[in-house]
């Protein structure tokens, strides 16, 4: 298959990425004209074929290919710019494509008639550019390039409704958060430098030379690690970088969607899995723990939202933290296999969000209704209206939730399971890491299942209103194929054909990293059964909870007992797990808003007074101190002329003391 | 008279002219400087053209290009010698760029001044005095020559902000004239010194002539700043170091360093939008070159001696001026400050006596140039409209000026150091050098480098603020209806001198060859000089 | 007998003397006649060294030309006072002061 | 040695061409009484010719002296470049002042022009002896001829008050000097500060008298010069004279004395004795001390001739600061007179147009002016700029060259006290820019309240001349070894 065209990986790769730069070129010249996106689709089109036929295909399981080009030099060193093809990059570049490609379509659905369609286009295109340049480039500076410039798109996307006050706040805090993660890559990258003289990603980790650049347990190179580390924090949003991203979803859903969970958060991830090599222990030790907390404390936090996008958000966050821990055991396989599912998911569960809120959006806006069309308070039972939505709801939901047969189960358990033999392998309180990671993935398909049942079953609140020939009614095919197509990523035949066993999918097949521990055979078995019955035991709680929020079982039931049993059990679960969790998120969910991202703002507002300060200091103190000299001198000046009060003797007598006193002085001395 | 001179003395040409026309002819002045400044830009891009980047430059005269050496003054002084001082100007890899610089900034700044109509004959030909002793400053060799442009560039400064500039303009003109006065007169002293220290190696004699000054073998034996066998002290500090210190006192001036940095303010809001284009584009780059070209060549064992502290400074001006832009109402304050915040970088980048921070450095000048040149336009555009500058008053320009808010947005990107803009190089090598300087043990530490860095955070914070609190939103005005109409978007002349400004940001960010090129040679060698 | 010293301690005083009326006179006329004082105790001084330079009369010789320039500043000096009275109407240097800071 | 008549009478006979210029100038003092007696009524101006063929002559007699060197009149007449030089600079500058009178004060100018010469001869007499009989006379003549020239025009209550003072001072300070002389006199027995008994004789001396005689010599000479502390009466006496004899006073006077005590201080400090080392750091000091009285008293000036009095006394300083580093070249310390000379000359000029149309010296009349006569505010300026000595105009090459000889010998003697002197003169050019700079503040920055005057009396010729003399600054600015061309 890789005859196709005769063009090398790279010289695709390249294509890859030129499309959508040219398709903003033109669209930015073009201005108000292109409203249509079809510039940017056939860009993305473009990219999406050539990545996967003539980059991945040709590209994946043969060795890595890499071509640079001079760009300049300083000094004695010269950078390069160039394009690495390996499996890392490769799939990357795919997932991106492949995301990127529906909700492109989606787009042209959801955002037709807005007044700023063209700068939408024009943004969209920019950011696939700066994302696909990401993936494969070779260079760290040019990939820190890339990594500010999708930064930099999401900034513009964030703010895309300019007018809107919460947008702007949003996207500055976005951008201002993800500057802290930068300035750490920045540093990574002069530590690096420092120390290597170069920044191709292929000398630097060159495997094959006998003698590596980096000594990685170097003081230095924990310092780099951690550097980078937060530059991937901030991007990742991880805690408590993670501020910034519930605030994202500010944006369009369809943005949201693309950027703020498939692609470009992952960006983290991708960066920790290229610069793996450089990590030593401790950072990863520091990793897997950040990573956990993040997870842990997302997770809790998506429990209590009542904003369908927040709650999406959050869940981002969490699966987030399992990639990082994925990464921070040293499976980054694992992590890079949990993104790729994750992505489809994730991506298919905010367009159908974006799809539900779109026509809650309609329906108030057709009868002049007050109120959130994201507040799952007022959403429900929209299962009959919108079946097709409904089914790829589930569907991502239940991948979210790791239910088997889905790809989401494939890659959890990847991380969880690895994450157990780590721990096993290094004994003592390490356990904990995948214990929290299996509550977490509980919690997970919990908080999930409660968004399904709210949003989809339940009664709905304004059927009055459709009752009155307000039609309520499934989202256009433009958004519904995209949402299909993901729906069917979002299983697990396309990573393989085992149902249970990562193993066999062939991206770990193909990134297989060797672990210096053990695998357990055991935890293949339990874990799984494990998470799957905690996630199903958690939808079991939901649907009793959310759906028929009261007892299921009439009296003469042969099951009575068990049912009453359930019941207890039931009230049980419900007073300890779920009230018990949802207040338990609520706190915590207070404690971040106020706290953590309390304390962001308390730090800007600090900046902002200690500014003040500042520039009070130099206002008054030090021009202050240049005008008092002046002022200083001209007195001075003043006092000097008290000589010249006009009396001619005064003038003879002050000129002849002098000289008196010099005389005197001379003698004397 | 070679091509250098002809860049030179061209405006002097067009003063000529502009004076010798009657008042009634005043519409063509600005034509005139105009072409002139545009046929300086064709000869300044002649020179980018045809320099060979491999010839080093720095102390050899013979690696300098487009060189021109008369002798210009001998005079007879008896027991104290012969006075010899050379006109002698020449080109090399850290003067090159900033000439090609200056042209363009110029260009730019006759631009902005398109619609002065108070008294043009002499506005037009004070502007192109300091045109000539801007160039002439960048390309002189011998430190006599470089002084006296150095000095007559600052009298048609005071007469440009003095009569041309705002409520306070005779405090900022005047602020800004002592200030530089200071260091120079100070400077002079140094300059005589070094005079009496060095012989002309062919001569014998004294001599003026930098290249001289740079080389350990001409200095006197035991003469004031002799490099070795130096006993001379002041007040118990050595003389070679009092001489580094008054020189980069005197240029650090110009640069601005904190805390000498108050005239820069003043002087940026009083002054008429094309003078603080000007004087943000070009003027502030001369205290950068004058350290590298003076400080750095010619006392280099100092150089490597003081480097920690001049970071220092460096860093300090980074943050402290970053964040008196972040307390700045008047959006064209905000600017100066960002300006002094950048302008620490350059002092960083060179302190840290990395090849990577001087170029970067160098980088940083170039870039900050034209950078802050379209930002001080931007501004000068708003306050053209509606004479209004004040942050507050404005909300959601956004929706009533696109495209005028689109070119902000770049702008405020750029120099906030967006990658793929220029400034984003700077200030990247400017870090990674001082990163650098600990591998290279030029006694820089790594955390001067983490503090300068923050200063890019900084900078971020309050371009985004001043991005979110004037153009997003909702519109609102504090002129309401008259402002509303008075807020017209960009013309086409406002786009012809944007656009070239900021096409080149994005040019140089993606391709900085067109810079390092020309540097790399000129920066190793300076290296060498410096580690013997 | 006479000796030098005695010629110098005479002049001193004499130049003493003219030194107090310059300085506390509050009579024009009367600082003119203090200059003329003083410049005779420096003619005195001339001529009493003189008389110990053998060679040429270096010293008698510039009493003469003293005197001279002396009378000659002083009819200057009274051109001018009495100018100065016709503007005035007083010669009391303490009231004369239109030219200060 | 033979002091028989006819020795003498060949010796004064022999020394006749050497004394030719001066010869001249007498002879035209007295022309000029008569002329001014006799001619006037008939004649207008005869005088004025008088005199201006007088200058011219001696001029010429002095260029074909330039070869030549020597002494006369028994060692008291002394002929070397350095006093043609200065007496080329003062005939020349004489020759505008007095075109500078004919131009103002056209009526019952007569004597005017004879007390020029004689304040001329003055000067030579003073800027060409080592003799201090010779130097006392000089000065003499020149005061004397001073208080005339203030007195002359005295109209008003200010004009005579500063000839009153300007007279009694002067006298006074004589006096004290010739005193002083009358002991130096006594403790060598010889005149001539250049012989060698004379230096003897100080070497000897006891410290205290030695004292007492040197500070009362200096006060003659710093009435001259008027640096500090004898300097109180210029800034009354410079308003209060008309400004064409201000203009007067301010150069030429100054130069005469200036050589003088480049002389004596040359002389004297080529030994290393007690009253050596005391005149260096009398020169020193005072030097320090002129520079900021000068500069800093002028900050807070209103009237320009009044400031100008200050900055004249501020480049006194400088002058001292001059004199201190003379050695044997005295090259920029003419050049220095120069550049002071044409730079006040100038200045002087523009005031006096200025005054016409104004009716007034104060700078708050001058604002605004700046748009109505654009070319003579840019020609003022161009002056203060040199003035303060920012290149390229002559001050700066002036400044430089002092402040390099200086250095050089700070760098001989690496007396700290030397390198004070320097940043004080460095320092102190910064803080006369800001008073230099109010002219064109006023003129160019501020706007006046006023209508425009009618322009009545501005003399063209003046002004051809003030241009031409700022054209001269630029010049000599950029190409100073042009002057020094004529100067060597």
């Amino acid at each position: 298959m890789n005859t196709f065209l005769h063009i090398s990986p790279i010289t695709a790769s390249i294509l890859v990425m030129l499309f959508p730069l040219l398709a903003f070129i033109i669209q930015a010249v073009l201005g108000k004209k292109s409203i249509s996106g079809n510039i940017a689709l056939i860009g993305i089109i473009a990219s999406a074929v050539i990545s996967l036929f003539g980059v991945f295909l040709p590209g994946w399981n043969s060795t890595s290919v890499l071509q640079k080009w001079e760009w300049f030099t300083i000094g004695e060193h010269t950078l390069y710019v160039g394009i690495l093809v390996n499996n890392l990059t490769a799939l990357m570049q795919l997932v991106v494509c492949i995301i990127a490609l529906p909700v492109h379509i989606y787009s042209r659905a959801y955002m037709k008639g807005d007044s700023g369609i063209h700068r939408y286009w024009m943004y969209l295109s920019l950011f696939c550019f700066a994302m696909l340049g990401l993936t494969v480039s070779l260079n760290l500076l040019q990939l820190y390039i890339f990594w500010e410039l999708v930064g930099f798109a999401s900034y513009l996307l964030i703010g895309f409704w300019f007018t809107k006050e919460t947008a702007v706040q949003a996207n500055k805090k976005a951008f201002l958060i993800n500057r802290i993660g930068d300035i750490g890559f920045l540093i990574g990258i002069a530590l690096v430098y420092a120390h290597c003289g170069t920044l191709d990603l292929s000398t630097l980790f060159d495997q094959t030379s006998s003698t590596p650049l980096i000594d990685k347990n170097t003081p230095w190179a924990t310092f780099a690690g951690l550097a980078f580390f937060l530059g991937a924090m901030a991007k990742s949003a991880q805690f408590p970088l993670h501020v910034w991203l519930p605030d994202a979803m500010e944006g369009p859903t369809s943005v949201s969607s693309l950027i703020h969970a498939a692609t470009m958060v992952a960006a983290g991830v991708f960066l920790l899995c290229t610069v793996f090599p450089l990590f030593n222990e401790t950072v990863l030790l520091v990793i897997v723990l950040i990573g956990t907390l993040t997870a842990l404390s997302a997770a809790l936090f998506a429990l209590g939202q009542y904003d369908i996008k927040k709650i999406l958000a959050f869940s981002t966050i969490s699966q987030l933290g399992f990639m990082m821990v994925g990464v921070g055991i040293g499976a980054w396989d694992a992590a890079m296999f949990h993104l790729t599912t994750h992505a489809f998911f994730k991506c298919l569960l905010f367009l159908c969000a974006g799809a539900v809120i779109h026509e809650m959006a309609h329906l108030k806006a057709k009868a002049q209704l007050e109120f959130d069309p994201q507040d799952l308070r007022h959403i429900g039972g929209l299962r009959r209206f919108m079946p097709k939505t409904f089914g790829c709801m589930v569907i991502a939901s239940l991948s979210l939730a790791g239910f088997p047969f889905t790809s989401g189960y494939l890659s959890k358990d990847s991380i969880v399971i690895t994450a157990y033999e780590w721990a096993s392998h290094l004994g003592g309180v390490y356990v904990l890491i995948p214990v929290l990671l299996i509550i977490v993935s509980i919690l997970t398909a919990f908080y999930i299942g409660r968004l399904i049942f709210k949003v989809f079953f339940g009664s709905f609140k304004y059927r009055s209103y459709i009752k009155t020939g307000m039609t309520f009614h499934e989202a256009p095919n433009a958004m519904l194929i995209p949402m299909l197509f993901l729906a069917a990523g979002s299983l697990f035949p396309l990573f393989g054909l085992s149902l249970t066993n990562y193993h066999h999918t062939w991206i770990m097949q193909a990134l297989d990293v060797d672990t210096v521990y053990p695998t357990l055979t055991q935890a293949h078995l339990f874990i799984p059964a494990l998470l799957t019955g905690g996630a199903i035991l958690g939808w079991l709680l939901g649907w009793n909870w959310y759906v028929k929020n009261k007892y299921p079982l009439s009296e003469n039931n042969s099951f009575v007992h068990f049912a009453n049993k359930q019941g207890y059990l039931n009230e049980f679960n419900d007073r300890i797990f779920v009230k018990g969790s949802i207040k338990l998120s609520r706190i915590l969910y207070a404690f971040d808003r106020h706290v953590v991202d309390g304390l962001t703002n308390l730090f800007s507002w600090f900046v902002r007074q200690l500014s003040v300060v500042v520039y009070w200091f130099d206002k008054h103190v030090i021009d202050g101190l240049v005008n008092l000299f002046a002022h200083a001198t001209y007195y001075i000046g003043h006092l000097v002329r008290h000589v010249q009060n006009g009396q001619l003797q005064a003038y003879l007598g002050f000129a002849l003391t002098i000289v008196v006193l010099g005389i005197l002085y001379l003698i004397i001395k | 008279m070679g091509v250098l001179s002809i860049l030179i003395f061209l405006p002097l040409v067009a003063t000529l002219l502009i004076l010798t026309l009657p008042s009634s002819a005043k519409a063509t002045y600005k034509y005139i400087a105009l072409g002139f400044t545009f046929l300086q830009f064709g000869l300044s891009l002649y020179l980018y053209g045809n320099f060979d980047a491999t010839l080093g430059g720095i102390q050899q005269l013979d690696a300098y290009q487009f060189v021109e050496q008369l002798s210009w003054i001998r005079m007879d002084l008896g027991a104290i010698g012969k006075l010899e001082i050379d006109y002698l100007i020449g080109v090399d890899g850290i003067s090159l760029p900033l000439i090609v610089l200056s042209t363009l900034v110029m260009l730019m700044g006759v631009g902005a001044s398109w619609n002065i109509d108070k008294n043009p004959k002499g506005y037009f030909a004070l502007l192109m005095i300091l045109n000539t002793a801007v160039m002439g400053i960048f390309s002189a060799l011998d430190f006599f020559l470089f002084y006296v442009f150095y000095e007559v560039m600052l009298l048609p400064l005071y007469f440009l902000i003095g009569i041309w500039g705002g409520e306070r303009r005779e405090y900022a003109a005047i602020k800004f004239f002592i200030y530089t006065l200071l260091g120079s007169v100070l400077m002079l002293l140094v300059i005589v010194g070094l005079y009496f220290s060095v012989i002309n190696p062919v001569t014998g004699a004294h001599t003026f002539n930098m290249l001289h000054m740079m080389n350990p073998a001409n200095y006197v034996d035991g003469s004031f700043f002799a490099y070795i066998t130096n006993y001379h002290e002041v007040f118990g500090i050595p003389a070679r170091l009092i001489g580094f210190i008054v020189l980069f006192f005197a240029f650090a001036i110009k640069v601005p360093i904190v805390p000498l940095h108050t005239w820069l303010p003043d002087a940026h809001v009083e002054a008429p939008t094309p003078v603080s284009i000007i004087l943000a584009g070009i003027l502030l780059k001369v205290g950068g070159y004058g350290i590298i070209r003076v400080c750095y060549s010619i006392f280099p064992d100092i150089a490597a001696y003081t480097n920690w502290w001049l970071a220092l400074i460096g860093v300090i001006s980074i943050l402290y001026g970053a964040l008196n832009a972040l307390a700045q109402k008047d959006l064209k304050r905000m600017i100066a400050y960002s300006s002094v915040s950048h302008m620490g970088f350059v002092l960083l980048g060179i302190a840290s006596l990395t090849a990577e921070g001087l170029s970067g450095a160098m980088f940083q000048m170039v870039s900050h140039g034209f950078l802050s040149a379209a930002l001080f336009f931007l501004v000068g555009v708003l306050y053209d409209r509606v004479h209004d500058r004040y942050i507050y008053n404005f909300r959601g320009l956004a929706s009533l000026m696109p495209k005028y808010t689109a070119y902000v947005a770049i702008a405020f990107f750029a120099s906030l150091g967006l990658p793929g803009f220029s400034a984003f190089i700077g200030e990247a090598f400017v870090i990674i050098g001082a990163f650098n300087a600990e591998s290279m043990s030029t006694g820089v530490p790594r955390w001067m480098a983490i503090g300068g860095s923050i200063g890019i955070l900084l900078s971020a914070a309050y371009f985004l603020w001043t991005l979110q609190r004037m153009f997003f939103g909702q519109t609102r005005l504090k002129g309401g209806q008259a402002w509303q109409e008075a807020l017209t978007d960009l013309n086409i002349r406002e786009q012809v001198i944007l656009f070239p400004a900021l096409a080149l940001a994005l040019l140089l960010g993606i391709m900085p060859s067109l810079v390092f090129g020309n540097l790399n040679a000129s920066v190793l060698q300076l290296i060498e000089l410096i580690k013997p | 007998m006479i000796t030098l010293t005695h010629f110098l301690v005479v002049s001193a005083c004499i130049f003493s003397i003219g030194l107090y009326a310059v300085l506390a006179k509050r009579n024009t006329i009367m600082i003119l006649v203090g200059i003329e004082l003083m410049i005779n105790a420096a003619i005195l001084n001339f001529v009493a060294f003189g008389k110990y330079d053998k060679i040429n009369y270096g010293g008698q010789v510039f009493a003469l030309f003293a005197i001279v320039l002396a009378a000659a500043a002083v009819a200057v000096g009274l051109a001018i006072i009495l100018n100065v009275y016709r503007h005035f109407k007083t010669i009391n240097p303490e009231n004369i002061h239109e030219l200060k800071d | 040695m033979n002091i028989s008549i006819p020795n003498i009478l060949d010796q004064i006979i022999a020394s006749i061409p050497l004394f030719k210029p001066e010869l001249t100038l007498i002879i035209g003092f007295i022309v000029c009484i008569f002329t001014a007696l006799f001619m006037e009524k008939r004649w207008k101006n005869s005088t004025f010719t008088a005199c201006m063929v007088t200058l011219v002559f001696s001029l010429y007699y002095l260029v074909d002296q330039l070869s030549t060197t020597g002494t006369g009149f028994s060692g008291m007449w002394l002929v070397d470049m350095l006093s043609t030089y200065a007496r080329l600079v003062i005939i020349s500058s004489t020759l505008i002042i007095a075109i500078f009178l004919q131009q103002r004060h056209s009526k019952n100018n007569g004597d005017v022009y004879s007390i020029l010469l004689a304040a001329t001869l003055g000067m030579h007499v003073l800027s060409s002896t080592s003799h201090w009989l010779m130097a006392f006379i000089g000065i003499e003549m020149v005061s004397i001829a001073s208080y005339i020239l203030v007195g002359y025009f005295s109209q008003n209550k200010i004009q005579s008050e500063a000839a009153m003072k300007y007279v009694l001072f002067g006298s006074v300070c004589a006096a004290v000097m010739l005193y002083g002389l009358s002991l130096v006199y006594g403790l060598t027995g010889n005149l001539d500060f250049q012989s060698a008994e004379h230096l003897q004789g100080l070497m000897d001396a006891p410290e205290a008298v030695i004292t007492l005689a040197l500070l009362f010599v200096f006060a003659g000479i710093g009435f001259k010069l008027s640096f500090v502390p004898f300097h109180v009466w210029s800034p009354d006496v410079y308003q209060g004279a008309p400004t064409a004899i201000t203009a007067f006073l301010s150069t030429i006077p100054k130069i005469g004395a200036i050589i003088l005590f480049a002389r004596l201080y040359q002389s004297w400090s080529s030994t290393a004795f007690y009253f050596s080392e005391l005149s260096t750091w009398f020169i020193m000091v005072v030097a320090i001390v002129t520079m900021l009285v000068g500069n800093l008293a002028a900050l807070r000036q209103q009237d320009v001739k009044r400031m100008m009095a200050y900055s004249s006394i501020g480049h006194t300083g400088l002058l001292l600061m001059a004199v201190f580093a003379y050695q044997d070249a005295f090259s920029y310390l003419l050049f220095y007179i120069v550049a002071y000379v044409i730079m006040n000359l100038a200045t002087f000029i523009f005031i006096d147009q200025l005054e016409q149309q104004t009716e007034s010296t104060s700078l708050l009349s001058y604002a605004g002016m700046g748009k109505k006569m654009p070319m003579l505010f840019t020609a003022f300026t161009l002056v203060a700029v040199s003035l303060i000595g920012i290149p390229p105009t002559v001050g700066f090459v002036a400044k430089l060259m002092v402040f390099t000889s200086t250095f050089s010998v700070f760098q001989s003697s690496g007396n700290t006290g030397i390198l004070l002197l320097l940043v004080v003169g460095a320092l102190t050019s910064v803080i006369s820019l800001f008073f230099y700079f109010k002219i064109p503040l006023y003129a160019f920055l501020r706007d006046s309240g006023k209508e425009s005057y009618e322009r009545k009396r501005s003399s063209v010729v003046l002004l051809i001349i003030a241009y031409l003399l700022t054209a001269t600054i630029i010049l000599f600015g950029i190409f100073p070894n042009w002057m020094m061309l004529m100067l060597s």
